[in-house]
């Protein structure tokens, strides 16, 4: 084997090489920022955008944004990259014409694109956007003839790799002679993929790859060679509030205090962080200062007792719906939980659900036929902003909210179209009044997840890896 | 044909017990006996008194257990059978000492062809290889009388007749000229002429390879006609033996005379005058064309096995068939049973057309007819003790017999038969030959039918059980009205049991008559060939003549 | 085994000697002795350590077998929640032999049944038969599993059902491949000459020799089937977490092989060891049923030499 | 007589794989509505009823059924909603990858159980007849990936001398097979061993040894010929199972095989691949079906169709 080519393992194969499903975590590992570059790039430390392929940005009104693009780039098949370019690439994203994972960031937002000159773009939007530079994190930027209208496995960009080939063995990536910027120290990658994280730690381990994003925390015992990172991941239980007895708010909170949380912390490993809120340090809006519920099983009862003698049904049927393999020990979590929740009293009953079952409870419209129930969930916001969370968890309209509060709903708008500091305070008013009046949900964890990386890279794992893996950043020792 | 004095095989002492969970069964107790090469030896006696089980132990095949070789010294050529290896009784088998089995379909492996199954014989023992024992093989299919022997080779043993699947048997055991055969009632599915024929081949190795005979026989004339010396053997033991002319001559032992006086000579008596002239069965213009074809992929060819015989059964009365080996009895039988289907024909059983009953009808009709089958071993099921093999027709015919009387019942068929009450518990691979021939036809009895098709059903029994049995038929015929089809190759048996004889050749009915009219004046020539084949005792021989045929 | 393959069935000592027959095979008795312990587990097991099964000690996670300081019942150690492994074992057997059980005996009951009848008939349905047999084979099992799932919800019954069908065909088709020699064979012949009905000769005469075969796939078929539920659970069909069964413990564990072996080992164990003994007791079941080969388990009384 | 039944059962079989198009059809769209899985969590219900627009499922069931049969008639057995790409080119490329893992594991497995399944069959009760027995039961009741896994730490990872995954060179079969033969030897040993039990009691096998013919050649040439219908019968079912997918292996081993595709195109609904997939392992199975059922007739003559 070549000194400078690498084998990286996945855990799954991704189905498709479509750059404009990026958010997909085994697409965005392999694409983005390889094959691929977006307009801007999500600094991890600050969450504040930083330049890509676009140099700079200025907002001239609430709904339009100016970016200036970087010079002397090309795209792998030779064409200029150019506002023209850019715009082919939005308006492929926006068209509708084929299925674009990316696109959901933007919420319903209409995007126009105008070239202003050839390295300048205009964007407007039909609602204002203070956070379209950190949006634009996620528009990949493809050769003009790439099909507009047609989902492609073969994605041409400016990336300092360009994609050699795509069996349902592997992918192999090899350097782009032509790049804009610093040429890598890796000269050619291939990904292969293994469901198992223990063969996949072993595959590291023997040498035969050189590196593996999220192995399990069990498989994760050799501390040269495996490393943590928080992962933008944050589970948590959705509480159903629209029923008796999950209504009432001494309820909820008895279900926060009745965890024994650094029990469960066990199941992920001893980095997790326990999570008072739904977006992890580094986002904006996430509020450091608030604490998280803490184990109390007394005062869970005495809650309880509390409701149950101003007549809230607290005997009623709970049901508590997880999903299968959602996350490393996801079952045995909900499991334990349940537990839990048995024993301060409150009559929870665990069912599992396959990934499509489960959605049905995750997104707006909700089966009918649902009575009080809380719900495992996972959510992923490494984009830089609470925008990402807050209006879908929190907002009577959201695709996963169970909240109904029009009040609410106006304050969230407010924290919307706020930018700066402004915006920031407001977003943890939000977490707070979430967080300790109305108790709507229970945040468990920011979770851990675990890279082995084999010895002969210079690397390093951190709050992106889940959606990409830059091969531009990885040294090769000696 | 020169008899050396010095014995190839000497039998000492044998003593041999069949284990179970209760008291061992002897089957064979103190058995000694020599044979000469050259020499035939006749082995006379008693249906299960163990005649098989001793010739078998020389072969080495009687599984240990549950078999039990008590004691006995078997010396072949001055090697000890008992100290052999696998390996040293591998080259003698099948080279050396060669054995014709009694019941031919179950020794036949189902699977493949016939020609196959000789030739391994060749390949073996190194005498040759697949292709280039075709020849060897066809040769040998001829020298047993079977016709068409060239492309007779490629078929399975279920396509033979009862009497060819014998001569297949009785070429597998010549095929190297043993020096000794051991021949299990070698011509019991044979009629008179093939069988001559048979005996003749047998003699003609003998003269020309000194090979030494051991034939187990029930057929009195044959064993005159073979045996240079005579063993007769009764509840596992030896009676008597010495010279042929001897034994027949001057029978010492009383089993012996029992048996020498038991010969039936076409003593009338035993025949019906059918009490009624009602026509029970009317069989007219029956064919059957069995579709051949060696492989799955061969093309097909129709052989003719039945070809429009017709004929008339009067209620109380029995027809006697008789004729050619393979010429198309048992399959008529099988037809009249529903069990093959006819190409063309009707049958007529009291006056409903059998060929198309349906359902309960056929239901109603199968419990009046009922069949021994030529092959009884393969019609009983292994699964099955005899006691619910011959109590099955009561279970399946609910108001024949109350389930209380079943035991009784079972206990007074077998007796009736000659087998002793314990065998009910017993398997059907526990029995000899003609005991399991007898359970077949106590199985029949049991359902007690209107006519029972009975298919060489007496061929296994000894002579004293054949009488008995015969007159146990006779008896049911007089108080009963039976009607009997009865299919056999004993000339002497059909003459007195028979009212009506019918004689098959190829496929046909040759000739049809009164019992006795047709034993004095036969008319057709092959009916006339039967007759006279009728072998002589030995020691009148003076030279042995091709027989008419 | 029915009446004619074990005729003595019905006389009263028929239990005595059938016990008897067992003392004379160690190996079987083993396995008898084995899964009536099972038995016994399953029926007062519960009654001791289902408190024990559920309970959380998520500061023992893992703990290793052998090591006696939680008590006796730790001695297979601790699961990934810390839980009694020991205790788990006794409780989930109640469900793991209850499903496969019930799923082994309808698919060979049922796919027995129509095996017989699709070889020994002629007539249309036996061509129906086989081709929905070929149908199922071609039908993946997980899909028939979340179609179940979907249409008729998760329960204990459905599980039962979408396993009985997926594994059928292959009772199905060996009853009838068997069937399609046995018919040809004479006492076959002979008892429909008899007059015996298609069901005598089905039941009586041809399955007898067909069941040690059937019999002998069941066995084996009872791990599959253990391990099918265990995936099938994934989907969200079947047995739910807090309920449990082996398979479900061994899937459990499967992520912990090079850590903490022991999470997956035991219940496999389990799973080999009832296996292995329902084989065991299979083929001593076909020795006795075969009258040829009955000998083996009896004791031979030789006569003094 | 054999093309004519060549002929007909290929045309049950037609009309059977049509049946189970349709089946299949319609069931798997009882399974839910894939947009949900194909957008990202948090993207609006427009956006989910635009993917169900530009994907047809918008429209009444009937009229997409129509849609798929009109399509099919000109060979477009639809895009993969996953894979961007026609299904039937992803099911096919897919199906070698399994069909060389099945011919190889079931060849070897099939060959080697007959030895050993006979060789113990000829001498119940002796020490090799029990160990393998053990040996074999063993195998085919524990948990495949179990014994995957544990495979490669021991030998990639401890010993170092198997690759752990991946295809490539010959030692990278080795696992796999080894892991895809435990549990068709271990049946197939078991029901050899059984049938030939019985068969080697049959009288013919007394006439092969008076013919004097080598022990090997009575029990593999006599005795297996009569035993072999249950045996190819178990051996066409368990092929059909790796041909509907090695999926345990697929996806331990990485290799790209129509199990693994299956299954997660049944997770994910992706439903023009699980309809192709099924398209190309129905016809597979099919076809080995056939084959059985004419090599019934080929191995006992007997049999006649
Ligand atoms: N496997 C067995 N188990 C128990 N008893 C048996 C077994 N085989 C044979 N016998 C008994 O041994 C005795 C001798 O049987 P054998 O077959 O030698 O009789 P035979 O003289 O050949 O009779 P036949 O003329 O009827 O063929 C019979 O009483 C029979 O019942
Ligand atoms: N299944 C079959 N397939 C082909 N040919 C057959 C089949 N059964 C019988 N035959 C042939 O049909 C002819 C008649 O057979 P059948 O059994 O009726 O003769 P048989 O008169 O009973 O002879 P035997 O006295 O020898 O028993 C024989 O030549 C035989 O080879
Ligand atoms: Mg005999
Ligand atoms: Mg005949």
């Amino acid at each position: 084997q070549n000194a400078s080519e690498i084998k990286i393992v996945l855990p799954e194969q991704p189905a498709n090489l479509e750059p404009c499903g990026t958010i997909i975590t085994n697409v965005g590992q392999i694409l983005s920022r390889n094959v691929v570059e977006p307009l801007t790039i999500i600094d991890p430390k600050s969450g504040q955008p930083t330049s890509g392929l676009a140099t700079e940005w200025k907002q001239t009104d609430p709904n339009t944004w100016q970016l200036k693009l970087r010079e002397g780039v090309k795209f792998q098949d030779g064409a200029a990259f150019n506002a023209e370019a850019v715009k082919f690439s939005i308006e492929r994203m926006t068209g509708g014409k084929l299925t674009c994972s990316n696109i959901a960031k933007f919420g319903n937002a209409k995007l126009t694109v105008t070239p202003i000159d050839d390295l300048t773009v205009e964007i407007k939007s039909d609602t204002p956007q203070p956070i379209l530079p950190t949006l634009l994190s996620v528009v990949m930027i493809v050769s003009p003839n790439t099909p507009a209208d047609k989902a492609v496995n073969d994605p041409v960009g400016t990336g300092p790799f360009k994609l050699s080939s795509f069996t349902p063995q592997t992918v192999v990536l090899e350097a782009f002679d032509g790049y804009w910027g610093e040429k890598p120290a890796i000269a050619r990658a291939s990904y292969v993929w293994r469901p198992e994280s223990s063969i996949r730690a072993a595959m590291v381990e023997t040498g035969e790859a050189d590196l593996t994003p999220s192995i399990a925390i069990q498989d994760a015992t050799n501390p040269e060679t495996d490393f943590a990172y928080l992962n933008s991941e944050t589970t948590a239980i959705r509480i159903d509030a629209g029923f008796a007895p999950l209504d009432d708010v001494r309820i909820r909170k008895a279900l926060n205090l009745a965890i024994d949380w650094n029990g469960l912390a066990q199941l992920f490993g001893e980095d997790v962080q326990r999570a008072s809120q739904m977006v992890v340090t580094g986002i904006n809006g996430h509020d450091d200062k608030l604490a998280p519920w803490a184990f109390d099983a007394e005062k869970a009862r005495a809650l309880i007792a509390e409701a149950k003698a101003a007549g809230v049904p607290v005997d009623t049927e709970i049901e508590l719906i997880g999903r299968n393999g959602i996350y490393p020990n996801g079952t045995e979590a909900m499991e334990a939980m349940m537990a839990m929740w048995q024993d301060v009293g409150l009559n929870v009953k665990l069912t599992m659900l396959d990934v499509n079952d489960w959605l049905r409870y995750l997104q707006k419209p909700f089966p009918e036929s649902r009575g009080p129930n809380l719900l495992q969930m996972m959510h992923d916001n490494n984009k830089g902003d609470a925008a990402f969370t807050v209006p879908i968890f929190y907002t009577s309209g959201g695709s996963y909210s169970t909240f109904n509060d029009a009040a609410f709903d106006k304050e969230i708008a407010d924290a919307m179209a706020a930018t700066g500091e402004d915006r920031t305070a407001k977003f943890k008013a939000i977490f707070a009044k979430v967080h300790e009046e109305l108790a709507v949900d229970i945040p468990m964890f920011h979770m851990i997840g675990y890279t082995r990386v084999g010895s002969r890279l210079e690397w390093k794992p951190d709050i992106t890896t889940n959606s990409e893996i830059p091969l531009a950043n990885i040294g090769l020792k000696d | 044909m020169t008899a050396s004095d010095k014995p190839i095989l000497r039998i000492d002492g044998l003593t041999v017990d069949f284990l179970s969970e209760g008291d061992p069964v002897r089957a064979v107790d103190n058995v000694s006996f020599d044979v000469c090469p050259g020499e035939t030896l006749v082995i006379l006696g008693e249906s299960g008194s163990g005649k098989s089980v001793s010739t078998g132990t020389v072969m080495g095949l009687i599984d240990c257990p549950p078999g039990d070789i008590v004691s006995g010294t078997l010396v072949f050529d001055g090697t000890d059978l008992s100290r052999l290896d696998n390996e040293g009784r591998r080259e003698l088998n099948g080279r050396r000492i060669a054995m014709i089995f009694q019941d031919p379909l179950a020794y036949l492996n189902p699977v493949y062809t016939v020609g196959r199954q000789i030739a391994e014989v060749f390949e073996s023992h190194g005498a040759g290889e697949g292709g280039a024992m075709r020849g060897r093989v066809v040769r040998l299919l001829e020298r047993v009388g079977i016709p068409e022997a060239e492309t007779r080779v490629d078929y399975y043993p279920h396509q033979f007749s009862g009497g060819q699947r014998q001569r297949v048997m009785i070429a597998m055991a010549i095929a190297l000229e043993p020096d000794i055969l051991i021949a299990d009632e070698p011509t019991t599915a044979l009629d008179v002429s093939v069988q001559a024929q048979i005996l003749d081949l047998l003699r003609d190795l003998q003269r020309e390879t000194g090979m030494a005979l051991i034939m187990i026989t029930h057929d009195l004339e044959v064993a005159a006609a073979m045996a240079d010396r005579i063993i007769v053997m009764n509840a596992g033991k030896v009676v008597e033996s010495g010279r042929a002319e001897d034994v027949f001559t001057n029978p010492r032992h009383s089993y012996t005379r029992r048996l020498m006086s038991a010969v039936p000579h076409g003593d009338p008596k035993k025949r019906s005058r059918p009490v009624e002239q009602e026509v029970l069965l009317q069989v007219a213009h029956l064919s059957k064309h069995y579709k051949l074809g060696s492989g799955p992929f061969a093309p097909k060819r129709e052989f003719k096995a039945v070809d429009d015989v017709s004929f008339t059964l009067r209620r109380g009365e029995t027809v006697g068939i008789v004729g050619e080996s393979g010429s198309g009895k048992s399959s008529i039988a099988r037809m009249l049973l529903r069990l093959n289907e006819p190409t063309s024909g009707s049958a007529l059983f009291a006056g409903e057309d059998i060929f198309k009953l349906e359902g309960r009808a056929l239901n109603g009709f199968r419990r009046k007819v009922q069949m021994v089958f030529q092959d009884p071993f393969g019609s009983m099921n292994p699964r099955m003790n005899v006691r619910s093999i011959i109590s099955e027709p009561w279970a399946i015919h609910r108001d024949i017999l109350p389930r209380q009387r079943w035991n009784e019942r079972v206990v007074e068929l077998l007796e009736l038969v000659g087998l002793k009450p314990e065998h009910a518990e017993r398997y059907p691979h526990q029995f000899s030959g003609g005991q399991r021939q007898r359970i077949a036809i106590a199985r029949a009895l049991a359902s007690e039918p209107e006519l029972i098709v009975c298919d060489e059903a007496v061929s296994a029994l000894d002579v004293s059980i054949q009488m008995q049995v015969i007159e146990l038929l006779a008896d049911l015929r007089q108080r009963l009205g039976l009607s009997y089809i009865f299919i056999t190759h004993d000339l002497p048996i059909v003459r007195q049991f028979a009212d009506r004889i019918l004689v098959m050749q190829r496929g046909k009915i040759v000739e049809e008559g009164e019992t006795e009219a047709l034993f004095v004046s036969p008319r057709h020539e092959y009916t006339r060939a039967l007759l006279n084949a009728v072998p002589q005792p030995k020691w009148l021989q003076r030279d042995p003549t091709p027989l008419a045929g | 085994m029915t009446e004619l393959t074990l005729p003595s069935v019905k006389s009263p000592g028929a239990l005595r000697q059938l016990a008897i027959y067992l003392t004379r095979d160690k190996l079987a008795l083993c396995a008898a002795v084995f899964l009536l312990v099972l038995i016994v587990c399953v029926l007062v097991g519960p009654l001791f350590v289902g408190e024990l099964a559920g309970k959380l000690g998520l500061r023992q996670r893992n703990l290793p077998p052998f090591a006696l300081e939680h008590g006796f019942i730790y001695i297979l150690g601790a699961d990934t929640l810390g839980r009694p492994i020991l205790a788990r074992l006794i409780v989930g057997a109640q469900n793991t032999l209850g499903i496969a059980a019930a799923a082994v005996f309808c698919s060979m009951a049922v796919g027995g049944t129509l095996g017989l009848a699709a070889g020994y008939s002629e007539r249309w349905y036996s061509h129906v038969i086989l081709r929905l047999a070929d149908v199922v084979m071609s039908f993946p099992s997980l899909l028939l599993a979340l179609i179940v799932l979907y249409t008729l919800g998760p329960s204990m019954t459905n599980l039962v059902i979408v396993l009985a069908i997926t594994r059928m065909p292959i009772f199905i088709r060996t009853a009838r491949a068997e069937v399609l020699e046995l018919r040809e064979r004479m006492f076959v012949s002979a008892a429909r000459s008899m007059g015996a009905g298609s069901g005598r000769i089905l039941f009586r005469h041809i399955a007898p020799l067909v069941l040690p075969t059937l019999v002998t796939i069941a066995a084996i078929d009872f791990a599959t089937v253990i391990l099918a539920e265990s995936s099938l659970s994934f989907l969200g069909l079947g047995i739910q977490p807090p309920d449990f069964t082996w398979g479900a413990m061994v899937a459990n564990g499967r992520g912990y092989l090079k850590t903490a072996w022991w999470i997956a080992f035991w219940p496999g164990l389990a799973i080999l060891l009832t296996t292995l003994s329902l084989n065991i007791l299979a083929s001593w079941a076909r020795t006795v049923a075969d009258p040829l080969q009955r000998w083996r388990l009896q004791s031979l009384r030789k006569a003094p030499r | 007589m054999m093309l004519g039944y060549i002929g007909r059962r290929a045309y049950h079989s037609v009309i059977s794989v049509i049946g189970l198009l349709t089946l299949v059809f319609f069931l798997t769209r009882l399974t839910g509505d894939p947009s949900a899985l194909y957008l990202p969590l948090d993207s609006s219900l427009e956006a989910r009823q635009a993917f169900a627009r530009l994907n047809g499922l918008d429209q009444p069931i009937y009229v997409q059924f129509f849609q798929y049969l009109h399509n099919l008639l000109s060979l477009d057995f639809g895009q993969s909603l996953r894979q961007n790409r026609s299904a039937i080119e992803v099911a096919l490329e897919a199906f070698p990858a399994t069909l060389k893992l099945a011919v190889v594991a079931m060849t070897l497995s099939i060959a080697l159980a007959i030895v050993v399944g006979a060789l113990a069959a000829a001498r119940p009760g002796s020490l090799f007849d029990r160990i393998a027995g053990l040996v074999s039961l063993a195998g085919a009741s524990t948990p495949d990936f179990w014994i995957a896994i544990v495979g490669i730490l021991v030998f990639a990872v401890g010993l170092g001398v198997l690759p752990t995954s991946g295809t490539g060179s010959g030692l990278h079969w080795i696992m796999p097979i080894f892991v895809l033969m435990l549990r068709p030897f271990g049946l197939l040993v078991q029901v050899v061993r059984g049938t030939m039990i019985s068969a080697l009691a049959s009288p013919f096998i007394k006439t092969a040894h008076a013919k004097g013919m080598k022990r090997r050649k009575i029990i593999f040439g006599h005795a297996l010929r009569n035993s072999l219908l249950p045996v190819i019968t178990v051996a066409g079912d368990l092929a059909t199972g790796l041909i509907n997918g090695a999926v345990v292996v697929e996806t331990i081993f990485g290799w790209p095989g129509i199990g693994k595709l299956m299954i997660d195109s049944i997770i994910q609904r992706d439903f023009a691949v699980v309809q192709s997939t099924i398209l190309v392992t129905a016809i597979a199975i099919f076809i080995v079906n056939i084959a059985i059922d004419l090599l019934y007739a080929v191995l006992d003559p007997r049999i006649r169709y």
